[in-house]
């Protein structure tokens, strides 16, 4: 059987578009649902790079640019996202100590 | 040259290339930010203003950007709702830009916090003007992986001035809304992949004239729609919204609820029309459904909120289903369904920030917000408290308002078309509204005299822009033909 | 082209890292992980004639976004051990709004 | 501790609960799927794309890379905005640190930092390659900035006090420069006449050379940044209101 890589490539990005969901939607740790979105991410670049290599004849040059930007906007996206998550991983932290602190001067 | 510069078409450009001018000097000259933030919002809205006059004197506009012809490159368009949303974002930013000068200053004034707050000022109008800019791109685009990207930009500096507080509550929820808006723009990017799959184009006038059904462009427009509905928060995923709008800054919040929830519902009403022949009856009436339910539980859960700004908050849920109950009266001619839903879009728009803004200005004040205790601000801040009651008047609906202007356009096509149900909605809608707004408008006027001062000097620009904004969605019921004249340009 | 045994143990492969990125009970064995996993996206769109997206990939979404996650995860882990916080005025309730 | 001990039949239930509510989503992602897959397997209309017009303009753009051509000239607007999206994440990321980074560990390996010496004049040349490269092959601004992002990195890494000692807005400046350009070019090429972004095709070639430079730099800035995370300090901080920052006097 004959088929071109397309199908092959286009599934696995729909498929892990939509694992990386299952992941954001289940996972506690942030820093995990982090990492699931960029899973996401990298699916639907996959889609894209498969739509611009049709069925190999003509590569289109639009998808692999729009990835191109994608991915920037992305790195961007996911340090906003780490930066975010390290201020509240230590806010939280932070007030747990200071409440165990008070706790233990009651005492 | 400068004749160049101001060429009729040009005007197309500037609404959103000076914000992003603006943002990049108010980052560098980090001292008093202040200055270019508010010379460069003022500019924004002068070049808005040109805007729409050139709309109505030259019909609608169209910008080639890079001068490549759309398929190939990207275009902007600037058609009667593009512009009026632009002209809504200049006049609801340009008051909220004066109240932030006031508000930074006042709050910088309390020593003990200074530096926060100067840092906090500092890295407010770098990306409030960022947004802004980003916002008119988005109306103005006319390219659906240009619209991913401004969406992107929107979102971004949406969380930045979410978080900007600092506050515990203010940085989860940011979290929480950062990774929202993450999954609304994949899920809008993917229908985009394949949209261009289907039709090798990205521009929307050439999808939207090639459009035919089948099971891709179906997908498509089901992962762009619940994108756009997770940004804008309709009712089932309205969740990360109160919090976030509640715990920002006040001039962030009437940032938030003011302006950037109408940029991507915006972008939903211009898809779901253009694939209107597609959807039918059934699509419409669940987003018809959902803007019901988030009316009525919008409107409970404001009712029975403590705070003042959590209330306003709901608020805005339960607003927010105004805007898509309008899609069953599309069947009769999207013109007039047009103008009523952005009628009430731009009231909305200017109701709200003005109610955030007074709310913020009271929060400043008394130094809470807890609605039971606000007995004496009429005392305090008389200006404020008529500029809240004025904002809830429009958003009830009451005659004089542009919100009345907008409801009775629904009622009239609701009961033109005979959709009872629509109209008792709409009724039972305007009824809960007023229940929740005299609950917080009662306690704010109830005479009670209270001793000593205020917790800080408040500016009296904040006061006057919250009143001005409350004046215009009530002068938004005299000049109606006006904005209904430019909403009408159209081709 | 037509489809080889090649493509399809990556495609698998890909699957299947995602997948232990996600349940994986080591948080730093997961960012490993993913870096591999971007590693081998950009092999993937080098089979998709796609060089200079791959290159991006590569340093970009998979090098530097890893970077980004490593340091990250420095960052929350020295926390963990009590590390003290520059700015800790800001955890007070009922400051400004 | 004590949350933890819950009850045996409320925790059962609880998790039951769990359970169910991951079946459901278990249930729906795998509708989702299907949906996807069937929506990509059925045969659709299936045009060409651009890949056409973009061949017949390349003449015109200047360069004679594709996707150079694309993204630097047909849609050079969109990267316009992308570089904003990483201005956005700079700032946001100051914004979000406290002025002085958490305290680092000041080992460094000797070997480590020399290597780092030799490693990152190699990664500037590959990266002025790449930049080079990237109007006729693979490589370009975007590839080009990242090679010089991970050089950056690497000199945060072996000397941690690189971005906190750097001349105060330098770095701001660095930042804002690469936008301010590729601003003016796009308002430039109206006050000559032409559209926002357009180019003269004399001229099409340095314009975008140019502008490949500069993404390069601000990326590879940004993304050192990024990494760095915090913002770098400044004396009017320090000494603000002529009292010491939040922090300095409390106990560790």
């Amino acid at each position: 059987m004959s088929v071109s890589p397309t199908f092959v490539y286009g599934l696995t990005g729909l498929f892990l578009f939509v694992v990386g969901l299952g992941g954001l939607i289940s996972c506690p740790q942030l820093l995990r649902k982090i990492l699931a979105v960029n899973i996401m991410v990298s699916g639907v670049f996959l889609f894209l790079v498969t739509i611009g290599y049709g069925h190999g004849v003509i590569i289109d040059p639009v998808p692999h640019a729009m990835v191109l930007t994608g991915i920037v906007v992305s790195v961007s996206g996911t340090a906003v996202a780490l930066a975010l998550a390290c201020r509240v991983h230590e806010t939280f932290n932070m007030s747990d100590l200071l409440k165990r602190r008070t706790r233990s001067n009651d005492r | 040259m400068m004749g160049l510069l101001l060429k009729n078409d040009c005007w197309l450009i500037w609404p959103f290339v000076l914000p992003l001018f603006g943002a990049l000097l108010s980052f560098l000259f980090k001292q008093r930010p202040r200055l270019p933030g508010l010379i460069v919002a003022l500019l924004t809205t002068l070049s808005s203003g040109v805007l729409a006059w050139k709309l109505v004197r030259h019909g609608v506009g169209r910008y080639d950007l890079g001068g490549w012809q759309p398929p190939l490159g990207i275009s902007l368009r600037g058609d009667g709702p593009a512009v009026l949303m632009v002209l809504m974002t200049a006049v609801t930013g340009l008051a909220i830009s004066i109240y932030a000068g006031g508000y930074f200053r006042s709050r910088i004034a309390k020593v003990e916090d200074e530096r926060r707050h100067i840092i906090q000022e500092r890295f407010f109008w770098p990306l409030w003007l960022l947004l802004w800019g980003a916002l008119n791109g988005l109306f103005l685009s006319a390219d659906i992986f240009n619209m991913y990207i401004t969406l992107e930009l929107v979102a971004l500096s949406s969380v930045g001035l979410t978080v900007l507080s600092g506050k515990p509550a203010s940085q989860v929820a940011g979290m929480r809304y950062l990774l929202v808006s993450i999954l609304g723009s994949l899920s809008f990017l993917l229908g985009v992949g394949f949209l261009y799959k289907a039709f090798g184009s990205l521009d929307l006038a050439t999808i939207q004239a090639a459009l035919s059904f089948s099971p891709p462009v179906a997908m498509a427009m089901a992962l762009i729609s619940v994108g756009l509905l997770l940004k804008s928060a309709l009712f089932p995923f309205h969740f990360w919204l109160p919090p976030a709008h509640a715990n920002a800054l006040a001039p962030v919040s009437a940032i938030l609820s003011g302006l950037v929830v109408k940029g991507s519902w915006y972008l939903f009403f211009r898809f779901w029309l253009g694939f209107l022949p597609l959807i039918g009856d059934g699509g419409n009436a669940v987003m018809a459904a959902l803007g019901g339910a988030a009316i009525i539980w919008g409107a409970f859960q404001a009712f029975s909120q403590q705070r003042l700004k959590m209330l306003v908050a709901y608020s805005t849920v339960a607003q927010i289903g105004y805007l898509f109950i309008i899609f069953p009266l599309t069947g009769a001619g999207a013109g007039p369904a047009a103008s009523a839903v952005f009628y009430f879009a731009i009231s909305h728009s200017c109701a709200k920030a003005a109610m955030f803004l007074a709310a913020g200005t009271i929060f400043l004040q008394m130094g809470h917000d807890r609605i039971r205790d606000l007995a004496g601000v009429r005392q305090l801040l008389p200006i404020t408290s008529f500029a809240f009651a004025l904002g809830g008047l429009s958003l009830m609906g009451l005659p004089p308002s542009g919100g009345f202007i907008a409801k009775y356009m629904y009622l009239s096509m609701a009961v033109s078309q005979d959709r009872w149900w629509l109209v008792l909605l709409i009724v039972i809608g305007s009824g809960l509204t007023a229940a929740y707004i005299f609950r917080a408008v009662s306690h704010i006027l109830s005479p009670k005299m209270v001793h000593g001062q205020g917790q800080v000097v408040v500016a009296p620009c904040m006061e006057w822009s919250a009143l001005a904004l409350a004046l215009v969605a009530i002068l938004l019921g005299f000049i109606a033909p006006l904005p209904l004249a430019l909403l009408g340009v159209t081709g | 082209m037509v489809v080889s045994a090649f493509d399809i143990i990556l495609c698998l492969t890909l699957v299947w890292l995602a997948w232990h990125v996600l349940t994986s009970q080591d948080l730093f064995k997961a960012v490993v992980l993913f870096i591999s996993f971007g590693l081998l996206m950009a092999l993937s769109w080098v089979r998709l004639q796609a060089p200079d997206v791959a290159l991006a990939e590569a340093a970009i979404g998979s090098g530097l976004t890893g970077a980004l996650f490593l340091s990250a995860l420095r960052r929350m882990t020295s926390h963990r051990r009590g590390e003290r916080r520059l700015d800790c005025d800001e955890v007070r309730e009922d400051e400004g709004q | 501790m004590r949350c933890v001990k819950m009850k045996g039949s409320e925790a059962s239930g609880k998790r039951r609960h769990i359970s169910l509510l991951s079946l459901l989503s278990l249930v729906m992602l795998a509708g989702l799927s299907a949906a996807l897959a069937w929506a990509f397997l059925t045969p659709g209309p299936d045009p060409l794309g651009l890949a056409h017009r973009v061949d017949a303009a390349l003449a015109e753009s200047g360069v004679e890379s594709r996707v150079t051509a694309v993204l630097l000239n047909y849609r050079a607007y969109d990267t316009l905005l992308e570089c904003f999206v990483l201005f956005l994440g700079v700032a946001i990321v100051w914004s979000l640190q406290p002025s002085r980074p958490v305290r680092q560990e000041p080992r460094v390996d000797p070997v480590l930092s020399s290597l780092v010496r030799l490693l990152v004049p190699l990664m500037v040349l590959v990266g002025g390659y790449l930049l080079w490269a990237g109007s006729s092959q693979a490589g370009g601004a975007f590839q080009a900035g990242a090679i010089l992002g991970a050089a950056g990195v690497l000199l945060i890494l072996t000397s941690s006090r690189l971005l906190s000692t750097m001349p105060k807005g330098l770095l701001a400046w660095g930042i804002c420069l690469g936008l301010f350009f590729f601003l003016a070019v796009a308002v430039g090429a109206v006050a000559l006449g032409g559209n926002f972004l357009e180019y003269r095709r004399s001229s099409a070639t340095m314009i975008i050379i140019a502008l490949e430079v500069v993404a390069a730099f601000s990326i590879g800035l940004s993304l050192a940044v990024f990494f760095g995370g915090s913002r770098p300090e400044e004396p009017s901080e320090r000494t603000a209101a002529g009292r010491p920052p939040h922090g300095e006097g409390e106990e560790p």
